[in-house]
């Protein structure tokens, strides 16, 4: 094993297309999520235009729909969760101590698979419409007798292959945080964002599945004439509703928990402090996964399960609350004490916390039935959601990416730049939302395209708007602040925040393609502070320097995803009548699903025939490394 | 991690599918894997569940099903689950070729398995005029059973490609935990079945 | 693996391959029978419905346990994590279940 | 749900609060250099706010489930309730009395502080009813999973209702109203509902108006049931629900609503299933004159 083997080492856009390198595929991961985040975004201003007065025309009732449709979707599914995977990707194999992922081959067909679902289920604005019965599509609305475009198709299809794509990447990062970890680091020495993201794909892998079957069926519906949904057949809407929430309520702590993370890796940075009450944090942390199963129905209230259910669902709910708190008290005195350091990343942090507290008091007043008769569909609940995914979510986002900037790039972000975008994003977003609050206790739904005057609607409305372009300034800000921040030199400090804590604060900004020289050995929680407090500069390696063995670079994941990507458009259009001889030969044939399955399945085979044997950094390279740096 | 130590020296460990930090691995992400798909075929299952009465006039689950014909594919699949324990127990002794016979045995059962059922989708359909189409029920039948089948196929497929390695690259600490896993994976689907004859085909048959 | 089982490799060896196909073979001739009694139950009829479908829940329970811990062998040793996710999976498939059985009619 | 906006208001100061204490007090200073004591954690710190949390969440949930169960509750056989059948289609409302043999559309007359029972039905995709300021809302699911609600209006007068789910391009136009009325008023409204119809005089238009119109349309004894009753239209809040009649802020005269609605519907209200009356063959005129009878066509009440 000794003798390396010779690599192709490619350049330029093969090597994007072709790295299996986390690090790598976390920026992949990043651009994609900024993409459809962009996109998102621009479907949210549109819809806070229309809105902007009563009755207004700009865009069609039909086009209203498809816009928040696929903001919502766009918004969970493509927008914010790629950029929770850009920093587990960057950050979790650096903050336990590894070279790479336990599935580096896995990673890469991760990230692809999830973009060309995106991809997919975005090209529906330019085929034929997109999908238009909101995010949670529910029967029959989505069904072929009342949706008759392909839009939801677009939907069905798109969200099973970015689905695919998100299971995969859970299951790899479960697998790198319970095996991958370095030689000291327990479960109870892990950092808390480690431990969110390894909470988080545990809930991607219970979660995903449900919806992909609920995916299945409707895709079974709409395309083979299967009748789970189809009322005069026998199917039931509830079924759908049912199991898309069961998917959906873990969705949206999936979401959440590894903003947790991020808070709290943040927070303890910045106030020079250890986080307080570690334990009762991940305890809380599995408390929240655990509850987040059985809560699904809250969003049924009105559905008409009975009283005994909603009863169940109000209490289990408002049992969340409990865990959450823990969370906040905890974080507010690990500042208590402290040394706090007014940071752009420090600032989202922090105001993460009351923006967060407030999502998560209007969540308690929903989660009781009662009330949630008259709140339900409401833009109540459009606050209430918005508070906690972008008050929470996002804010914690872009801490996390101020924060880890400087180690994905090795530069950090303007910092005066990112206090304004801090200021402009929150005033935005608290016009934006904190109005439509009463917006719903005075009776406007939601996902209306439109509303009559005289209903004391529309200052409200036009607040709204305005909030949400301040928003969108603030994004734009970021936005230019990594360009400008991209045309500085490279080459910060290991440790630039000066209090880092944990392992990936060890090595150089942006860390080797092999991160750790030698895996580091783990003395305690926070183990970098730990062998700072000891007055050591550097981690105690575990192993001797050796020759590190690295997997090679790969086309086949790319070309896999291509493969599913080809067999979902071919699915959805094989009942489409094409004037064209030629088409209809090849669609309603399933000649390219097939093809698709062929490349997929092909690929597959050729990734088990042939051994991938890796290749190795030799000692040598690695100590003229060690001389240059 | 010993693992390298044991890979060196050149002779297989007794159980090759536990020797490389890739091949534990493995095992485990294929254990979470199997997590993933319990919630799958469970939400496939509350789908059946939901839908059974729903037979829209069409035929009904005690109309339909034959006894002996689950029984028989039980059997099929009960004997298959165990010729591939023995294939774990030959390559856990390092005897590649008793490894291979199982597992061909293993596919060769799952292929009758596989024919039993399309022969029973076909009968109900031109028979019985029971079609995807038909009802709420037949629609969750045939989605539930036929995503079990579609698994068996997958199983069939992937055990013959690693017969054919077996043959090409013999039993190595690569191919041993491939085959491991494909064996978890077959284990599961009788699992699976085992829930399907209860829940869909006897309760079926008790109404 | 521990250290004296690399110290005492030989040993080792011997023992595992004392370890023969009897217990495998135990627990599929318990499938059967518990197979057959589900079975046998439902083709005889005339058995109270709901002792019926009791009784065959437990019989495919009991045969799930034992395929799972010793075919794939999750009472073994090292087995925590697959433990807890199975277990984990297993309760989600659960509530999916009765969800379908009490809240979708009304 | 004032006990719960009270506590929760409560919940939001003390965060703040400690929040501002914790921002002002503890920022990093010019110069200092000093690390601060490593706190692990404060185990009785910890339980309180596990603990208080936990009492809230006791004492919000007693209420909520007394209430669940109350709002759970099936009137529609009390003998002193109103029992209303609500049928929701794309995009309007149907209701029935089953106890008076009447049906309308999109006006619900009720009797003032008696108990309305309403048993709630689509005929296509999911809806949801919504009266804001009388009750809370209540999804209308296809047979099988029919809901049952009740609520009574303590005044009389008019009260909008909505479409709460998402049901196509006009779900933001699928209003309704509702009108509580005196007990006498309402009896004699049902008394006026089940008056043999009245067609339009001149005779050639009535025929059209039967021949196009009521082949889906229904008023009084005649014509049929897929699309909203007509009977007293001309004494409604509003056409198409959307086109507030005069009386309500912002309102216009009758017939010059219907008008708008006759001559274009879906410019009115997108993806409605009403064929537009032009494309049937009718005239401005006879557009002009159905109009003008349906303005007319009013019940006294």
């Amino acid at each position: 094993m000794a003798h390396a083997h010779s690599v192709k080492r490619h350049k330029g856009l093969m090597d994007w297309l072709t790295t299996v390198d986390h690090k790598k595929i976390g920026i992949l991961y990043l651009l994609a999520g900024g993409l459809f985040f962009g996109i998102g975004g621009i479907e949210a201003l549109l819809i806070r235009l229309q809105l902007i007065k009563p009755m207004n025309d700009l865009v069609s009732a039909q086009t209203f729909n498809e816009l928040i449709t696929m903001h919502g979707t766009t918004m969970i599914f493509l927008g914010v969760m790629p950029v929770i995977f850009a920093l587990m990707n960057a950050v979790i194999p650096l903050q336990i101590g590894a070279r790479d992922v336990a599935f580096p081959f896995l990673n890469s067909l991760g990230f692809w698979t999830f973009l060309f679902g995106g991809i997919l289920l975005n090209l529906s604005w330019v085929m034929g419409g997109a999908p238009d019965a909101g995010w949670t599509s529910y029967t029959p609305l989505s069904t072929n007798t009342y949706s008759t475009t392909h839009g939801v198709d677009f939907y069905t299809i798109g969200l099973q292959i970015a689905g695919l794509g998100t299971l995969i990447g859970g299951i790899n990062f479960l697998a790198t945080i319970i095996t991958m970890r370095a030689p000291g680091m327990s479960f109870m020495r892990m950092p808390m964002f480690t431990w969110t993201a390894f909470i988080t794909s545990a809930m991607i892998l219970f979660a995903f599945p449900a919806i992909t079957v609920g995916l299945v069926l409707l895709t079974f519906d709409r395309i083979l004439g299967a009748n789970f949904f189809e009322v005069a057949n026998g199917g039931s809407p509830v079924l759908w509703q049912h199991i898309f929430w069961i998917f959906g309520h873990p969705e949206v702590y999936i979401l959440i928990l590894p903003a947790f993370g991020v808070i709290s890796e943040v927070i303890p940075t910045f106030a020079r402090k250890r986080l307080f009450g570690y334990s009762s944090m991940v305890f809380a942390t599995i408390l929240i996964a655990f509850l987040g199963f059985m809560v699904w129905a809250h969003h049924m209230f009105t559905t008409g399960l009975g009283p005994v259910a909603n009863a169940l669902f109000s209490i289990s709910t408002m049992l969340i609350a409990v865990p959450t708190g823990i969370k906040i008290f905890n974080w507010l005195f690990t500042m208590w004490g402290g040394q706090v350091r007014f940071t752009a990343a420090n600032l989202f942090a922090i105001g993460f916390i009351p923006t967060f507290v407030m999502g998560g008091v209007t969540g308690v007043m929903l989660a009781s039935a009662p009330a949630d008769y008259q709140f339900h569909d409401t833009y109540f609940v459009v606050a209430h959601f918005h508070y906690v995914i972008v008050g929470g979510l996002v804010f914690g986002l872009f801490a996390g990416l101020h924060y880890w900037w400087p180690k994905m790039f090795g530069r950090v972000l303007n910092e005066t730049i990112g206090k304004w975008e801090f200021w402009l994003f929150a005033i935005g977003f608290h016009l934006t939302f904190f109005v439509q609050h009463f917006l719903g206790l005075m009776g406007m739904q939601r996902r209306i395209f439109t509303y009559l005057p005289n209903q004391g609607f529309d200052t409200l409305n036009l607040v709204s708007t305005v909030g949400a372009f301040l928003m969108g300034v603030g994004v734009l800000l970021f936005l230019f602040n990594t360009i400008l921040t991209a045309t500085k030199p490279k080459g910060v400090a290991n440790d630039p925040w000066e209090d880092g804590r944990t392992l990936e604060w060890t090595i150089a900004s942006p860390p080797a393609e092999y991160n750790f020289k030698q895996i580091p050995l783990v003395r305690g929680i926070d183990a970098y502070w730990k062998e700072k407090m000891a007055g050591n500069k550097e981690m105690t390696p575990a192993e001797p320097l050796g020759p590190i063995h690295m997997p090679s670079p790969t086309i086949l994941p790319f070309v896999m995803s291509v493969g599913i990507f080809i067999a979902g458009l071919g699915m959805m259009f094989s009942k489409e009548h094409f004037s064209n001889s030629f088409m209809s030969l090849i669609f309603n044939n399933w000649i390219v699903v097939i093809i698709g399955l062929l490349i997929t399945f092909g690929s597959m085979l050729l990734r088990s025939l042939f051994d991938d044997h890796g290749w190795h950094i030799e000692v040598e390279e690695l100590e003229e490394e060690g001389v240059k740096a | 991690m010993t693992s390298h130590a044991e890979t060196v020296n050149g002779e297989l460990p007794h159980e090759p599918e536990k020797a490389t930090l890739e091949g534990r691995n493995k095992i485990l992400s294929f254990w979470l894997f199997l997590g993933g798909e319990a919630v799958l075929f469970g939400t496939l299952f509350a789908t059946f569940l939901a839908l059974r009465n729903q037979t829209n006039d069409g035929p009904t689950a005690n109309e339909l099903f034959q006894l002996p014909m689950t029984a028989a594919a039980t059997l099929i699949l009960l004997v298959s689950s165990l010729t591939s324990v023995f294939a774990i127990q030959a390559m856990h002794k390092h005897k590649v070729a008793a490894l291979r016979v199982w597992l061909m045995v293993t596919v060769v059962l799952g292929l009758g398995f596989l024919g039993l059922e399309i022969y029973e989708f076909a009968e109900y359909v031109t028979a019985e005029k029971f079609g995807m189409t038909t009802s709420a029920f037949s629609s969750a039948f045939y989605t539930l059973v036929g995503f079990h089948g579609a698994h068996v196929a997958f199983g069939v497929l992937w055990i013959s490609v690693l017969i054919g390695q077996l043959y090409k690259k013999g039993l190595t600490v690569v191919t041993a935990p491939k085959v491991y896993v494909s064996a978890m994976y077959w284990h599961f689907i009788d699992v699976v079945w085992v829930f399907i004859f209860t829940v869909v085909y006897l309760l079926g048959k008790v109404g | 693996m521990s250290v004296d089982q690399h110290a005492d490799h030989d040993v080792i060896k011997h023992r595992h391959r004392s370890e023969g196909p009897q217990k495998h073979i135990i627990v599929f001739i318990f499938s059967i029978i518990l197979t057959v009694i589900a079975f046998a139950t439902v083709a005889a009829g005339g058995v109270n419905a709901t002792f019926t479908v009791i009784l065959l829940l437990i019989m495919a329970i009991l045969q799930v346990f034992m395929q799972l811990g010793y075919w794939m062998h999750l009472k073994d040793k090292g087995h925590l994590m697959p433990i807890l996710f199975m277990i984990f999976g297993f309760f989600v498939a659960g509530t999916a279940v009765i969800m379908a059985l009490y809240w979708v009619w009304w | 749900m004032k006990l719960a906006i009270s506590i929760m208001v409560v919940v939001l100061l003390i965060v703040f609060a400690i929040t501002a204490y914790v921002l002002v007090k503890f920022r990093r200073r010019a110069g200092q250099s000093g690390v601060p004591e490593q706190v692990e954690g404060n185990f009785k710190l910890e339980i309180i706010w596990t603990v208080i949390p936990l009492i809230l969440v006791i004492v919000l949930a007693v209420p909520t489930v007394q209430q669940v169960f109350a709002f759970g509750d099936d009137h529609f056989n009390d003998k002193d309730a109103v029992q209303v059948k609500v049928t929701s289609h794309q995009y309007w409302w149907e209701f029935e009395y089953p106890q008076y043999g009447v049906k309308t559309a999109q006006d619900l007359i009720i009797p003032v502080k008696k108990k309305i029972a309403f048993e709630l039905k689509t005929a296509d995709v999911l809806h949801s009813f919504w009266v804001p300021s009388l009750s809370g809302k209540m999804d209308t699911n296809p047979d099988g999973t029919l809901n049952k609600f009740s609520f009574s209006a303590d005044k009389e007068g008019v009260f909008r209702g909505k479409c709460a789910e998402l049901c196509g391009p006009s779900h933001g136009f699928m209003e309704f109203k509702v009108k509580s009325v005196s007990e006498a008023s309402f009896d004699k409204w049902v008394t006026a509902m089940k008056a043999p119809a009245v067609l339009p005089e001149d005779a050639a238009l009535a025929e059209v108006f039967k021949k196009q119109c009521l082949s889906c349309h229904a008023v009084g004894d005649q014509g049929g049931p897929v699309a909203p009753n007509l009977t007293g239209i001309g004494s409604r809040e509003s056409v198409a629900s959307i086109l507030l009649n005069e009386g309500q802020e912002g309102g216009k005269p009758v017939k010059e609503n219907l008008k708008t609605w006759l001559d274009d519907p879906q410019a009115v209200k997108p993806g409605n299933k009403m064929p537009s009356p032009k494309d049937l063959g009718l005239t401005d005129e006879q557009i002009d004159g159905i109009a003008d009878y349906l303005a007319n066509y009013k019940l006294n009440y």
